[in-house]
């Protein structure tokens, strides 16, 4: 971090640097920080990724345009159908294609749920780094439901594969919305009981308030996308500035930290929950029938161009850049990974914060390893 | 700081609400399974183990291309045939190799199968195929795809020869129209 | 009967749904009178050397020497805050130049968005933008590692997803798909007697 | 029992191997516990493979250390990395032999006359209980020190930091005890307490909650386990610990809680004694043996170390020394100051 001159509390301070995982137990993946202390204030901490890097954009030149979704379940593993729904929706830009409105309605219902888990990963992790063992619990106990109407719907439960270039491969089972019905109405309960094990609690409050703290400005700056960006107050989500998929024909709310510190994105995320809620119920309410494939050719072959989409994922703007050549492979097919970005501001968010907030720091970014390498 | 919240902080009323919450979890319904002995039951759809039926099998390597990670080895020949009278060239299968070691389960080869039912499906609700080493006992060729040697199959589904259908892993309906198993 | 028939001819002559009919596909068109591209024309005559509209994104192609004067332009004056995304494309074998550099940028005053393209054949170095934006930093090294383009004056250009050692760039098309030999150990690939890919079965 | 060898080497030699032997049992099993009940709050099961519900797995786990390679780091400091695991869990049994669990029994008359169950009852009691179980730091010192290891050496030290500064309140809010109780030794602070008629831990509420707060301080235990913290420091002060050694650091931290158990009924709850000793209605809770009551009572303390574990979040370090300085010592003084003041007034014990 170069332009980022570390900051020495005084001359004769002798540092102690630590390097941090890849293999530790608190770094969500294989990231490893370079960690320069002073006794225990970080002076500099720089992340050094790569570990996970399987040259996925490298793999894509060679797929077909199908081919191509089962790779970007594997990126951000906690959010395979943000992912589909990311790269489905730029074929479609590219190809000119209006997906049914029933189909549309199921991706959004895919998509919630999928905030939902990945808002619930990161909960339960980031409470057990801090220590809270208990959260953890509670909160996979839920997302194990939704897997089963993941794995009820496509067949897998994790890299679900569920979406396809022009709408999707299968209608929903019977039964399968009042099941996810059932779910999204008891979950605003079960957000309750986590909050009251949490919100209130003066331990989690002195280990959150004012760390990790980073200004609206600083957050533009950094180029951070999602909560961590709300985070700071800047009221910003690509489903209401671009609104994809009908969302804009469902109500609800983007919340907005105030000072932009690990408490405030906690609040973001946990109000998000219940916004993702809102929207599935309204969602399931509206759902046209109607076919769910739109007529798109079985050898898709986009005409020459480029175009940028991007999606609102859970942990913020997942973008695709795809670049066609006419053929029926991509020539160059681009991922703007929100967690890249996000854990760029590491560094300038850890500064002179303990080793233990490190841990709360990298909790609080919520990266995902798969999507940062690639 | 308001009564309010000295009185909260002075009688741990924030402390005591967590400990609430842990204490009734203490008499919930426990969430784990006893996997060997309870086997957690996959849904309809679930993409599971292979399943292939050789007669079915058109040979048009819609699979082999449609699988992104070309893991289906097909290799066939063409053989003169009399039906009806008339001389025909029919292909016939020699190798249906699934490199299963590398399979990421995707289901698209399932999609591109132009068959009805499916010469190659994944519904078959098994996923216990685990095995000591990878690179024999995890490459399946045709005969291994139908025998299932190696491969547990779920409680009550049956294998691909004895009469596994795409959406019926039981192989009831083969077995009523077939034969009556006795 | 009557009614019935009036039914199924009015049917017909209403549209068919979008998702029906075939779809198609957005075509590339000249946008140079577009509001955002006369912007930066008022600003810099002649750093706009072309400019095309396709699917609603406008792209303008800015000369390589020009990038940082533009990107501080863009950012101070025409209040494109947020650079979304940096990423460069591999055009082999292009007599203008092999690289284009791509600058993807936001503004939130009326949630506009604007793409600069910048053309480099290969070894020419281009300036670094990470004194505009702080986020182009990792970005840049991104670019450096998987394509070997160099950045001017870039606070610390090292390969960020390769290893140090790494030598030869991925996502340059010249790169084989089945990677290089890097002296890692690489599990072979042991098929029983008779298994393995059949010749001449491509997954094309 | 007139004769000298058997009054004064055969019982307590019998008491010794028996309070031994319960102390390092209770220890085994309250791994069990701790693993059993955690599950139970975390909607899972727990250990339920080994025995019938999983009872002999504190046997196996034993059993499993017991056998277990004895890795000893290379340039460790032999001498002092064998030794801290004794240093740190002698103290934590001594402490037992002080610790009054019950009255005089004739263990249902299988005894010709009534001795007391527990092995001594020295007058400085309490004294020597925080004296001896102050000295289990110096094993967590050198262990850290000793193994060679960047990890467990700051662990160490912070572990350190963290015993000695939360020693001083616990102190002041047994000595607010004290006050009320006019004797050091265990047996005289229930007795006061019986003959005061409440338990001490209705006029001292705020020395039983500093007391009970820098007990689980002084163990490592949940809100305060910073040193060994996973997420930290990968294992704290005995990373380089395996096999016995690491079941010895296992059963130090154990006996502690059991100590600090006790001693907080000792001093709070009334040891042996039903609630409200004096008060004729509640006769009847009499059938009840004092051995009982006291164990109840301690497993009722032990319940909230394992519940306290499941619910709450990890101190960070400097909050923690915040709060043994900034907080718990001044509440502490002026809580003694308070309960000296009405020991003055209404006339401490006869």
């Amino acid at each position: 971090m170069g332009n980022l001159e570390p900051v020495k509390p005084f001359p004769d301070s002798e540092e102690m640097e630590i390097s941090f995982g890849p293999q530790h137990p608190a770094t969500h993946g294989v990231l490893r920080v370079l960690v320069r202390l002073d006794g225990e204030r970080i002076i500099e901490a720089k992340p050094i990724i790569g570990y996970l890097h399987r040259g996925t954009e490298k793999i894509f030149e060679r797929e077909t345009y199908n081919g191509t979704i089962p790779h970007t379940d594997r990126m951000d593993y906690t959010a395979a159908a943000t992912n589909n729904q990311g790269l489905v929706g730029t074929v479609e830009r590219l190809l000119g294609v209006t997906v049914p409105p029933r189909a549309a309605y199921i991706r959004m219902i895919l998509a919630e749920l999928q905030r939902i888990a990945s808002h619930i990963i990161w909960l339960g992790t980031h409470a057990l780094d801090i220590g809270a063992q208990s959260p953890f619990f509670y909160t996979f106990q839920e997302r194990e439901t939704i897997l089963d109407l993941y794995e009820e719907y496509c067949g897998a439960r994790l890299t679900l594969n569920c979406m396809r270039v022009g709408g999707q491969p299968f209608d929903l089972p019977e039964g399968w919305t009042g099941r996810c019905r059932a779910f999204v109405d008891q979950l605003p309960a079960r957000i309750a009981e986590w909050e009251a094990l949490l919100t209130n609690n003066r331990i989690w409050k002195k280990r959150t308030i004012g760390v990790g703290v980073i200004s609206a400005a600083d957050a533009i700056e950094w180029g951070l996308t999602g909560p961590p960006l709300r985070g700071s107050g800047v009221k910003w989500d690509i489903r209401k500035v671009f609104p994809y998929d009908h969302y804009d024909e469902v109500e609800f709310e983007i919340p907005t930290g105030a000072s932009g510190d690990t408490y405030d994105r906690y609040l973001v995320r946990m109000e998000e929950m219940r916004q993702s809620v809102r929207i599935v119920t309204q969602c399931l309410e509206r759902l046209p029938d109607g076919p769910v494939m739109a007529k798109v050719p079985k050898v898709i072959k986009p005409p020459k161009g480029e175009i940028y989409f991007s999606v609102e994922g859970p942990k913020g703007e997942l973008g695709y850049y795809a670049v066609s050549d006419g053929s029926t492979n991509p020539y160059r097919l681009h991922v703007r990974p929100a967690c890249f970005v996000n854990l760029q501001a590491l560094d300038v968010m850890s500064r002179g914060l303990l080793v233990a907030d490190l841990i709360a720091v990298i909790g609080t970014l919520d990266i995902v390893l798969g999507e940062i390498d690639r | 700081m308001s009564i309010r919240g000295f009185l909260s902080s002075v009688f741990q009323i924030d402390l005591a609400e967590g400990l609430a919450v842990t204490g009734r979890y203490l008499f919930h319904r426990k969430a784990t399974q006893q996997y060997p002995e309870v086997k957690p039951e996959p849904k309809d759809r679930f993409r599971g183990m292979f399943g292939f039926s050789e007669e079915r099998c058109i040979v048009c390597h819609n699979c082999a291309k449609a699988c992104p990670i070309d893991i289906i080895h097909i290799a066939d020949h063409f053989e003169e045939v009399e039906v009806e009278g008339k001389k025909k060239k029919k292909k016939v299968l020699d190798r249906y190799d699934i490199d299963v070691k590398r399979c990421m389960f995707c289901g698209l080869c399932e999609e591109a199968c132009p068959t009805e039912p499916l010469a190659i499906w994944l519904t078959s609700k098994s996923y216990e195929a685990s095995a000591y080493e990878r690179n024999e006992r995890l490459y399946f060729t045709k005969e291994r795809l139908q025998s299932w040697e190696g491969v547990q199959p779920y409680p009550g589904v049956a294998t691909p020869d004895e009469g596994q259908m795409p959406d019926d892993p039981t192989g009831a309906s083969s077995r009523t129209a077939a034969e009556p198993r006795s | 009967m009557a009614e019935q028939d009036s039914a199924t001819p009015q049917a017909q002559a209403a549209p068919k749904p979008p998702w029906e009919e075939k779809p198609v596909a957005p075509q590339p068109q000249d946008a140079r009178e577009h509001p955002q591209v006369r912007e930066i024309a008022a600003l810099l005559p002649d750093a706009v050397v072309a400019a095309t509209e396709f699917a609603g994104q406008v792209t303008v192609a800015v000369p390589a020497e020009r990038i940082g004067e533009v990107c501080r332009a863009c950012k101070d004056r025409l209040d494109y805050k947020f650079l979304v995304d940096l990423t460069a494309v591999d055009w082999q074998g292009r007599p203008e130049g092999r690289f284009d550099v791509i600058y993807w940028m936001h503004r939130f005053s009326d949630s506009r968005r604007l793409r600069l393209k910048v053309l480099l054949a290969d070894g020419v170095e281009v300036a670094s933008v990470t004194s505009v934006w702080k986020v182009a930093n990792w970005m840049e090294r991104e670019v450096f590692d998987m394509f070997g383009i160099y950045f001017a004056n870039h606070p610390n250009l090292e390969r960020i997803l390769t290893w140090e050692g790494f030598s030869g760039h991925p996502l340059r098309k010249d790169f084989p798909i089945e990677g290089i030999d890097t002296g890692a150990a690489i599990y072979p690939d042991v098929y029983p007697p008779g298994g393995g890919p059949v010749a001449g079965e491509g997954g094309e | 029992m007139a004769n000298p060898w058997i009054a004064y080497l055969l019982v307590p030699l019998v008491k010794i191997v028996v309070i031994l032997l319960t102390v390092i049992l209770l220890a085994a099993y309250l791994s069990y516990f701790e693993r059993k009940i955690l599950a139970y709050i975390q909607i899972r099961i727990g250990p339920n493979r080994v025995g019938p519900r999983g009872w002999l797995q504190p046997i196996a786990d034993a059993l499993k250390l017991f056998t277990k390679e004895d890795i000893v780091p290379s340039r460790a400091e032999k001498l002092v990395y064998l030794l801290s695991p004794v240093i740190i869990t002698v103290p934590a049994l001594v402490v037992f032999s002080v610790i009054p669990f019950g009255t005089d029994t004739t263990l249902f008359g299988l005894l010709p006359q009534a001795i007391p169950p527990y092995l001594t009852d020295i007058n400085i009691g309490i004294l020597f209980i925080l004296g001896v179980s102050s000295v289990g730091v110096y094993g967590v010192i050198l262990g850290g020190w000793a193994s060679n290891n960047k990890f467990s050496l700051m662990g160490g030290l912070r572990s350190a930091a963290q015993l000695v500064s939360y020693e001083v309140p616990m102190g002041f809010s047994v000595v607010a005890v004290l006050l009320m109780a006019g004797s050091l030794s265990m047996v005289k602070i229930v007795e006061a307490q019986r003959q005061a008629g409440v338990w001490f831990f209705f006029p001292g509420i705020v020395a039983f909650f500093i007391y009970f707060v820098c007990g689980i301080a002084e163990t490592n235990r949940s809100p305060f386990d910073l040193p060994e913290a996973e997420s930290e420091l990968v294992a704290g002060y005995f990373t380089e610990y395996s096999g016995m050694k690491w079941a010895f650091y296992f059963l130090a931290e154990y006996a502690n809680m059991v100590v600090v158990s006790s001693v907080a009924t000792v001093l709070f709850f009334g040891g042996w004694l039903r609630p409200f000793p004096n008060v004729a209605a509640l006769a009847f809770l009499d059938v009840i043996p004092p051995f009982v009551w006291f164990a109840a009572k301690v497993g009722f303390f032990l319940f909230c170390y394992i519940w306290f574990r499941g619910t709450f979040p990890r101190y960070r370090f400097d909050q923690l020394m915040g709060l043994g300085w900034k907080v718990l010592l001044p509440v502490s003084l002026a809580n003694l100051l308070v309960v000296g003041l009405g020991v003055l007034l209404i006339g401490g014990p006869r």
